[in-house]
């Protein structure tokens, strides 16, 4: 059964691999769709593996629900040994079902989407890379292979967003997300190595460490001792991996990308840059919980970001008019409950909030793209409006996922937001202090936020009289082929019911979510865990009740009738305030000049310092040298030479009465070669004569 | 005796036909006494028990260089007319000085004291074979490797050149 | 078997003079290394007889056979050499063969 | 096999010299001929080397295929060759690079006969620089590795091929001249000892027994400088100028830019790891309380050759200035990992020599594809190309991102040791160094964009895909980059264990 792990993983690869070498040729000869079809059959039969596995464990016993393969030692050196080990517990099960299933179900919409595009090929085979990378950073049981999941994921983003390279702000997005990623990995990495070196400094130097989670689990609480400096480890190390979080997961202050990101194709969109990919850093918190239960402050950190970015995304939503962008900086917002979430140590509201967000959110970004399909391309909110007749399937779908995410009682946003909220609350009576309330102050107005975007661009899209765009895009408008509306369909089904997996305890049920969750996050619950009150849970409900209403009842008065145009009074009213939203605050610029400008100018400077300054040097040295040589030259040429001369002259001027010899007769030379011979003879003979 | 007498008329033979190659002033005589003086000097190995020395000087001396001889006179002139000239310069110094090697060589040879003559065993083929193929092994080699070179050389050397008739 | 070694020895050394006259005389290339060979003769004829007269050994055979070989290679590069001459400037004379002259 | 296995290192050192004599007797004419033949003597050579490594028994720290004789008695100079956990990879490599070098190498049409022969030459002299255990040896192998690579890079190089060449030929024989004054030093300071057929010798050039009987911080200072000390910098200079490590750094860019792109591949792949091979092997084992002594400076430096580097990068204009420099900011890798003596550290750093020898190869092979195209290298010229050569640009974002350190690929596992093993040490350092996983990824994906992605540009047109003899050179390296991604192993096992003796000696003194 172990090694049906290793299948979920691989099958996507399969695909991946399939139609990354021959799927040019299948496209060419069958049709895209037949690419399509295999990786999303790949990835079915994943999503199939991993309910089948999900089974299994419920049928495990509490304390034994982990399903470990353990391939093969993937690196040794010194005391570090890492293997290459895929885990399934309750946690991962839970992503890797959201993973596969909601990847399976986009992975079907793309085959209607993308059917006219010429590279579909390429399209499915980045889309099924994806899954493999998600699915490894999900199953991963250390924390090395869970960064090869993390960059993978990333580098899909990468290729994905960039997938229409022909336009180059396209290509410049997806640059932009996979460097605003690095920022977040150097966090990450120097995290790591923070940790390692802890590690260390408790084992020793010749124990083996292994960085598994079981590993740092069980090493946890003596590493909760360790400090650097006047800082503990473990804040550290939680920090730092926080900032690794911010960049995946679009936090302040590296949520830049994710509304740029939004040049990739809508499926993709909904896939990486909603439902999976970005909640990847919400599931590392979640993951290493052990760690961070021992920093109250890291925690806290978490929340307060986690919230600040919540509601300051929220606004952003406001002035938007891109209906991509709008649900990019409500995806951010999201994920901002549930670092809050997750944050105030309410692990498993956390992981509920990011499994419906996948839900509607996903539902939400298909039926943008829905939209964006019938308007031929155009994403553009104030050129849309009435088109609730037009594509029905699609309004509905988007209508309940909208009612979901603004928190809308009876769907599942109401309840995983409510837990978040409620959770919050509580944790000011517990570790958080007056952080608490502001945490839970943030969230509060962020639900009133979210209900009014939501729902200003559910009315200037959907509602009003007549489309205002051209003749001949209106006459175009058509409901999606039945592969994308089924899905929607489906998509808004589990926006629904998605929610009573998690129901609240005041219901008098048990949360079953929270309880299968229970193995992952029990230990932890021990070390900190958050007081309960039945009446603030009440109270607290109705509240985030009254703030949707009031949410949707705004945006229902402003927009319903006008659409964009009955915001102009109050656009004009505050002016100022809506140019500076509308401009996302000056933050791209701002960071634009402070880190990307200085830092080509700085690699200018150092560029010219290199080549004029360090090779000037070896240069000015050459030349000194050749210098010296032509110095030594002259002394060379004037006295040695004159000496040599002299005798070369000498020489020439025998040699010039000696060349007569040389008549080149090879008679005259046997001659003088027998000649001096006897001669040389004769010689000897009178010199011995003379001798005795 | 006998072979006292052979000796001595091969050596007359030797010496006459010796003097035609010197003085003849045509060059094909001169080569054709040449090639009896090779052949006669076959014989004295013959005489001296080394036949396997006279049937090599036999082949490659009669048999090819001799014969590389007279190609080479042919190429050099047309054969009806013997234009080539065979001039000879200063018989009268060259006379003297070879004469005086001749003395000198004669003085040496008919007062150096030989040792004790001895006459040993048949210098058999079968005892050259062996000795070359052992310890002369390498020069045997050499030899070949040489003889191979410069038959590539002298090919490559009177081969015509490209654009030359 | 009386033949002695001097007698043998006068020969070669005939051989020897005759072949430094033709060299000293001759104008035509063929014929000096015609005169050269007889002196390579000369030399072996002294070898195969110090070999047969003085010591029992076969080494001078050996030197004898070496001689023989080289002389053929030498033969075939000198006349050669002759032909690509003949060819360049049709003379086989020596005498106007100066171009190297100092 | 008996024979084959008892002179391997031998074998593969001088059958390059025996195919240089076969090449010499072919006719110039025949070029083909010659280009088939050097690929078959590259092509033994990395058969061996393959037997060689998978012979090679990890678990044994001893010396490996050792052939041992006396050479020169006068000056106690021995034929020493083998092979232990350090070098068993980095021959492997040569012999790897080599071939694909060679493979590359087809397409030169200039004095065919004379490139192939230094090209063998060039093989020689790398093989035998690896395999010495002879300082004598190793210097005699060191020099004749130059000499071809001068002419190979003056003759065959691009327009301003003499200027390179120059510089190349002059800072190695500098360095080369340091390091033959720290061996005579060397020399003339060891103890007595035997030599390897039992006489009697009063000095050593055989660095394994420099290493074991000789202990050079008690020599007699120099000038006022401890000898251990000042022998060490003599030898580090020589070796740094090789890696090259900032400052000696200028002669790369240069070197690299015109040299002939399967030369570009065997700088980048072969002789840069010489220098950190040569401190290892050298400084570090025989010279053990000095290399204590200098590590927080090598790391300091290692850390600017990375940083530095890295930035200068951004600000290249030619792909393989670029490419250059990148190689220059990778080798610091090795620099300051191994400068911490941690076990992950050094094991990081050899197996970077690995990585980084089969990607930057890699990379000069994707600059030269597209400027035997082109014929130029402006990145900013560029454009679209992904639409003209998918294939080749698939392979340049393999590379590429190998080369920042994507996980699942080569670079990651010998970057990720490099630094674990460096943070133990160096924190701040460390940190520092990190830096540039950012500015990788951005000049890699900047030139990415620049010269692949965008609008197609007309100019170029019509541009083939890659060839057979491209895809020849980079399909080998491509699979082994993810081979090694994911088992890094093939490589770690069989140097592990003597990186742990190497760190026990140093620090236990020797």
């Amino acid at each position: 059964m172990e090694y049906l792990l290793l299948l979920i993983p691989i099958l996507p690869l399969t695909g991946a691999i399939i139609n990354g070498t021959i799927g040019y040729f299948i496209q060419k000869r069958y049709g895209g769709q037949i690419n399509g079809i295999i990786a999303t059959t790949t990835i079915s039969i994943s999503f199939i593996i991993a309910v089948y596995l999900f089974f299994a464990l419920l049928n495990l016993p509490l304390e034994q629900r982990r399903i470990i393969l353990n391939l093969y030692n993937w690196v040794f050196a010194g005391s570090l040994s890492i293997d290459f080990e895929l885990v399934m517990d309750p946690l991962s099960a839970i992503m890797v079902l959201v993973v596969s299933g909601v990847g399976a179900l986009i992975h079907l919409y793309s085959i209607g989407y993308m059917h006219s595009d010429k590279s579909q090929w390429r399209y499915f085979s980045y889309l099924n890379l994806f899954a493999f990378s998600m699915l490894i950073l999900v199953m991963a049981n250390n924390l090395i292979l869970m960064f090869v999941g993390w960059e993978g994921v990333g580098l899909c983003s990468y290729l994905l967003i960039g997938f229409w390279y022909q336009d180059i702000d396209k290509a410049v997005a997806g640059m932009k997300a996979f460097i605003t990623n690095r920022v977040g990995d150097f966090g990450f990495l120097i995290g790591l190595f923070f940790l390692i070196s802890g590690i260390r400094l408790i084992e020793g130097d010749y124990k083996m460490v292994s960085l598994s989670f079981d590993y740092l689990k069980e090493v946890s609480e003596r590493l909760s001792g360790v400090h650097f400096g006047s800082f503990a480890l473990l804040t550290i190390v939680g920090l730092l991996f926080f900032v690794g979080a911010t960049g995946k997961s679009a936090q302040i202050p590296l949520y830049v990308w994710l509304p740029d990101a939004m040049a990739g194709p809508t499926p993709v969109s909904a896939l990486i840059h909603a439902a999976t990919m970005v909640t990847a850093g919400v599931y590392m918190i979640a993951r290493l919980n052990f760690l961070y239960v021992h920093s109250p402050m890291a925690l806290t950190v978490v929340a307060v970001v986690g919230a600040l970015t919540a509601l300051y995304a929220a606004t952003m939503g406001f002035a938007q008019t891109d209906i991509k962008k709008i649900l990019a900086y409500s995806t951010i917002s999201q994920l901002g409950f549930m670092f809050a979430a997750v944050g105030s140590s309410a692990f498993s509201s956390g992981i509920f909030h990011l499994m419906t967000h996948a839900f509607f959110k996903a539902c939400l970004f298909l039926g943008a793209g829905s939209v964006i399909h019938a308007m031929s391309g155009e994403q553009d909110i104030r050129k849309m409006g009435g088109l609730k007749n037009r594509i029905p399937t699609t309004y509905y779908t988007f209508l309940i996922a909208s009612l979901a995410i603004a928190g809308i009682p009876g769907l599942s946003g109401f309840f995983s937001k409510d837990e978040i909220l409620y959770k919050s609350f509580m944790s000011a009576s517990g570790f958080m202090g007056v952080w608490g309330y502001v945490v839970f102050l943030l969230l509060l107005i962020a639900t009133l936020c979210t209900a009014f975007y939501m729902f200003r661009l559910v009315f200037i899209t959907f509602f009003g009289s007549e489309v205002r765009a051209g003749e001949e895009v209106v006459h175009h408008i058509h409901e999606s082929p039945p592969t994308m509306t089924y899905v929607l369909i489906v998509l808004a089904f589990l926006s629904i019911a998605g929610g009573y997996v998690g129901l609240p305890e005041v219901f008098g049920v048990h949360s079953s979510i929270e309880s299968f969750l229970e193995p992952v996050f029990e230990d932890s619950r021990k070390i900190l865990s958050l007081p309960s009150s039945h009446t603030a849970e009440w109270i607290i409900m109705l509240l985030s009740i009254f703030a949707a209403i009031i949410g949707i009842y705004a945006a229902y008065r402003i927009y319903y009738k006008n659409g964009y145009e009955g915001a102009r009074p109050i656009r004009e009213r505050i002016a100022p305030i809506h140019y500076i939203v509308e401009n996302k605050y000056f933050v791209d610029e701002i960071y634009g000049f402070v880190f990307v400008d200085s830092v080509k100018i700085f690699s200018y400077l150092l560029s010219q310092f290199d080549k004029y300054v360090i090779d000037g040097i070896v240069n000015l040295a050459g030349k000194v040298t050749v210098l010296f040589a032509n110095l030594d030259g002259l002394i060379d040429k004037y006295v040695v030479d004159g000496v040599v001369n002299v005798v070369a002259y000498g020489i020439k001027f025998i040699g010039e009465r000696m060349r007569g010899l040389q008549t080149g007769r090879i008679q005259d030379y046997v001659y003088i070669m027998l000649s001096g011979g006897f001669l040389g003879l004769i010689l000897i003979r009178v010199l011995i004569y003379f001798m005795k | 005796m006998f072979f006292k007498f052979l000796f001595y008329l091969i050596s007359a033979g030797i010496i006459g036909l010796t003097i035609v190659t010197a003085f003849s002033p045509n060059i094909i005589r001169s080569v054709f006494s040449l090639l009896g003086v090779m052949i006669g000097v076959a014989c004295l190995y013959g005489i001296m028990g080394s036949q396997y020395l006279a049937v090599i000087q036999i082949m490659i001396y009669v048999g090819g260089i001799m014969v590389l001889f007279i190609f080479a006179v042919m190429f050099t002139s047309k054969i009806q007319d013997v234009q080539v000239t065979n001039r000879s310069l200063g018989k009268v110094q060259a006379g003297i000085l070879s004469l005086a090697v001749f003395l000198m060589l004669a003085f040496v040879i008919l007062y150096y004291p030989f040792p004790q003559e001895t006459m040993g065993e048949h210098q058999s083929v079968e005892r050259l074979g062996k000795v070359i193929s052992t310890d002369y092994l390498p020069f045997l080699l050499g030899i070949g490797v040489i003889l191979l070179a410069s038959l590539v050389g002298a090919i490559t050397i009177a081969r015509p050149k490209k654009g030359e008739d | 078997m009386d033949i002695t070694v001097r007698e043998m020895l006068l020969v070669a050394a005939f051989l020897f003079s005759s072949g430094i006259f033709i060299i000293l005389t001759r104008q035509n290339a063929i014929a000096i290394l015609m005169g050269v060979e007889l002196l390579l003769n000369a030399v072996n004829i002294n070898f195969v007889a110090f070999d047969r007269f003085l010591f029992d050994r076969v080494d001078g055979n050996v030197a004898a056979l070496i001689n023989i070989m080289l002389a053929a290679a030498e033969v075939a590069v000198a006349l050669a050499i002759v032909i690509c001459i003949f060819r360049g400037i049709r003379t086989a004379e020596t005498d106007r063969l100066d171009s190297l002259r100092g | 096999m008996e024979f084959i296995l008892e002179n391997i290192l031998s074998l593969m050192t001088f059958l390059p010299i025996l195919g240089m004599v076969i090449v010499a007797f072919i006719p110039s004419r025949f070029t083909q001929a010659i280009k088939y033949v050097s690929a078959t003597f590259s092509g033994l050579v990395f058969l061996l080397s393959l037997i060689l490594y998978f012979n090679f028994q990890p678990d044994n720290r001893e010396l490996q295929f050792v052939e041992h004789y006396v050479w020169i008695r006068a000056f106690n100079i021995e034929y020493f060759m083998g092979v232990d956990g350090l070098n068993v990879s980095l021959v492997l490599l040569t012999a790897l690079i080599s071939l694909i070098a060679c493979i590359a190498s087809f397409g030169i049409e200039k004095k065919v006969k004379g490139y192939f022969s230094m090209f063998l030459l060039l093989m020689t002299g790398m093989m035998g620089t690896f395999v010495a255990l002879d300082l004598f040896l190793f210097y005699i192998f060191w020099e004749v590795m130059l000499l071809p690579m001068y002419f190979l890079i003056g003759i065959w190089g691009g327009p301003r091929k003499e200027y390179a060449a120059i510089k190349f030929f002059l800072y190695t024989l500098f360095g080369s001249v340091l390091m033959l004054i720290g061996i005579i030093a060397l020399y003339y300071n060891s103890s007595p000892t035997t030599l390897v057929d039992g006489t009697q010798a009063a000095h050593t050039f055989n660095i394994m027994k420099l290493t074991t009987e000789n202990d050079f911080s008690n020599v007699a200072p120099l000038f006022g400088i401890s000898f251990a000390k000042l022998i060490f910098i003599l030898f580090f200079i020589g070796f740094a100028i090789k890696i090259p490590m900032f400052p000696f750094h200028t002669w790369l860019p240069d070197a690299h830019v015109e040299a002939p792109t399967p030369i570009s591949v065997i700088l980048a792949g072969i002789l840069l790891k010489m220098g950190i091979y040569g401190i290892l092997r050298i400084n570090y084992q025989i010279l053990p309380e000095a290399t204590l002594w200098a590590a927080p400076a090598v790391a300091v430096f290692g850390a600017i050759n990375i940083v530095y580097a890295a930035f200068v990068c951004m600000a290249q204009e030619d792909l393989k200035k670029l490419i250059a420099y990148s190689s220059v900011s990778h080798m610091g890798f090795s620099l300051l990992a191994m400068s911490s003596f941690s076990e992950p550290g050094i094991s990081g750093a050899v197996l970077q020599l690995f990585t980084h020898g089969v990607i930057s190869p890699m990379l000069f092979l994707i600059a030269g594809v597209i400027y035997d195209r082109a014929h130029h290298r402006e990145i900013n010229k560029f454009g679209g190309l992904a639409h003209i050569m998918p294939e080749y640009s698939a392979f340049t974002g393999l590379a590429f991102m190998a080369s920042l350190g994507l996980p699942g690929l080569a670079g990651f596992i010998a970057e990720a040791l490099c630094f674990i093993g460096a943070f133990s040490a160096f924190k701040l350092l460390t940190a520092i160094s990190v830096i540039s996983v950012i500015i990788t990824a951005g000049y890699y994906l900047w030139t990415m964009q620049r010269v692949f992605l965008g609008p197609v540009n007309p100019r170029y047109e019509g541009y083939k895909d890659l060839n057979l003899r491209e895809r020849l050179t980079l399909y080998p390296l491509a699979i082994i980059i993810v081979v090694l991604g994911f088992y890094p192993m093939i490589i770690l096992d069989k140097i592990n264990p003597s990186i742990f003796g190497l760190i026990n000696s140093i620090k236990t003194g020797f």
